[in-house]
């Protein structure tokens, strides 16, 4: 069975992306194949060059690096959100493949959670 | 015999990671009778090294072992090996002794 | 695998238009909460689907204003889960 | 009559009362599935969703107490319902274990919730056969 996490929301205005990527490292944490969408205003968790000390919080990229480590399966990114948000994915701070978010692709997850 | 006691939580956790040393560490590890080998040093550089490039320490026993395995290889990346080493919960004691901040029991 | 898709945000929130891209000609969309006002919202190219009478009740949203969209009680959406054994929640 | 054969569900609550409708949903969705004739294997609380947890949630008289509904469906269904352990120490709802733990004044979860990690959540991904998550809705 393999979950597809979905992040959707802007890094550091709320936590649901936190506690998203948590949910990703438990399943990883007991072997259960999992994988990440960064989708629309989401795909900002892979802008390069994040600074959060003045607002006191962690990186969420430097907290994010640590998902291939425990075992997440692929870091995936919405690539019409990557043009909005004027990203290119070779400049993202994970390696991440663009990803077409077609009917198709969501398909091909057991279950898909987005908080 | 001056031993550095920083202050600490009631599980023995630093309160201020920033106190952290070495001497620090034998103390923490002595007080569970722990005698730190090369073999320690090794998690718990790895641990605060881990910790200072993500900034957050293996939320869980399990992830622990696997962060280990990740950049050591099986033969230390397993629960028997760690737990050899750090008695009890193998990621709660070496986070303890590597100066590193209490796991909130997530897993 | 024909899939539940049932959406509870506004038809302006950004996850409205993501849901409705995902939607396979065999999957079925429920909009429950804030979603029922997608009833009502201007050239929104709504597929059939369902829609949480006592939601729309409370919004002041004529049942019988839309068509193609079939009003449903809880128990209704229980049914609904019973029949698709993959749901997606947005 | 051909029904389905019974299913089992875990429901995770992650929008809070009085911000979102999530636990109203969740509450009218959990009875009607058990009259439906399945099982509801566990709640889930999660996020936002920790604060319907708390004994101390204090509405005025003539609004619903949500924490208190949940409570009483809870009990009488005799349903295990778990506020993950995560979220909820970081939103202040805490059992008399963590209490203690991190040397608070006072503990404030409602019976019978219990707190625990998101393990619990693994688990019901793998043995419930439905699991629906009542989301914040902004």
């Amino acid at each position: 069975m393999h979950t597809l996490i979905v992040i959707d929301r802007l890094p550091y205005g709320d936590w649901h992306g936190r506690e998203a990527l948590d949910m990703a490292f438990s399943l990883a944490a007991f072997d259960r194949p999992v994988t990440l969408l960064f989708r629309g205003a989401g795909v900002n968790w892979l802008r390069p060059g994040q600074s959060a000390d003045q607002l006191s919080q962690k990186s969420v990229e430097r907290n994010l690096s640590a998902a291939t480590i425990f075992g997440v399966s692929a870091l995936l990114a919405d690539k019409a959100a990557l043009r909005q948000y004027r990203l290119s994915s070779d400049q993202l701070s994970q390696s991440a493949s663009e990803t077409d978010l077609t009917p198709a692709f969501y398909k091909q997850f057991d279950a898909v959670v987005v908080l | 015999m001056a031993m550095p006691v920083p202050q600490r939580n009631n599980e023995g956790f630093l309160e201020n990671a920033d106190e952290w040393s070495p001497s620090v560490a034998i103390n923490i590890a002595a007080e569970s009778e722990i005698l730190l080998t090369g073999k320690h040093w090794e998690i718990i550089e790895l641990l605060r090294q881990f910790y200072k490039q993500y900034e957050i320490s293996p939320p869980s026993n399990r992830l622990f072992v696997k962060a280990v395995k990740e950049q050591l290889g099986e033969i230390k990346g397993n629960s028997i090996y760690l737990m050899q080493l750090f008695p009890g919960t193998p990621a709660k004691t070496a986070c303890r002794i590597a100066g590193l901040p209490r796991p909130t029991n997530c897993l | 695998m024909p899939t539940l898709h049932i959406i509870n945000k506004a038809p302006d929130h950004p996850r409205f238009p993501a849901c409705l891209r995902a939607l396979a000609e065999d999957d079925t969309l429920v909009l429950i909460e804030n979603a029922v006002m997608a009833l009502v919202f201007e050239s929104l190219p709504l597929p059939p689907c369902y829609a949480l009478r006592a939601d729309v009740n409370a919004r002041a949203l004529s049942e019988s204003s839309v068509t193609g969209v079939k009003m449903i009680g809880y128990a209704g959406l229980v049914v609904l889960t019973e029949t698709h054994q993959r749901v997606m929640n947005w | 009559m051909t029904r389905s054969p019974a299913l089992s569900y875990t429901l995770v609550i992650s929008g809070a009362p009085y911000t979102s409708q999530a636990p109203q949903s969740a509450l009218a969705f959990a009875k009607a599935l058990i009259s439906g004739g399945h099982k509801l294997d566990r709640v889930f609380l999660y996020g936002d969703g920790v604060y319907l947890a708390s004994s101390l949630v204090t509405p005025p008289s003539d609004e619903v107490n949500w924490t208190q509904l949940w409570s009483e469906f809870l009990m009488q269904t005799r349903t295990p319902a778990v506020a993950c352990i995560a979220s909820a120490l970081r939103r202040g709802i805490l059992d008399s274990a963590e209490q203690t733990r991190y040397e608070q004044p006072a503990s404030n979860i409602a019976e019978p919730f219990e707190m625990a990690g998101l393990g619990d959540w693994v688990e019901a991904t793998m043995t419930s056969s439905r699991i629906l998550y009542f989301l914040p809705t902004d």
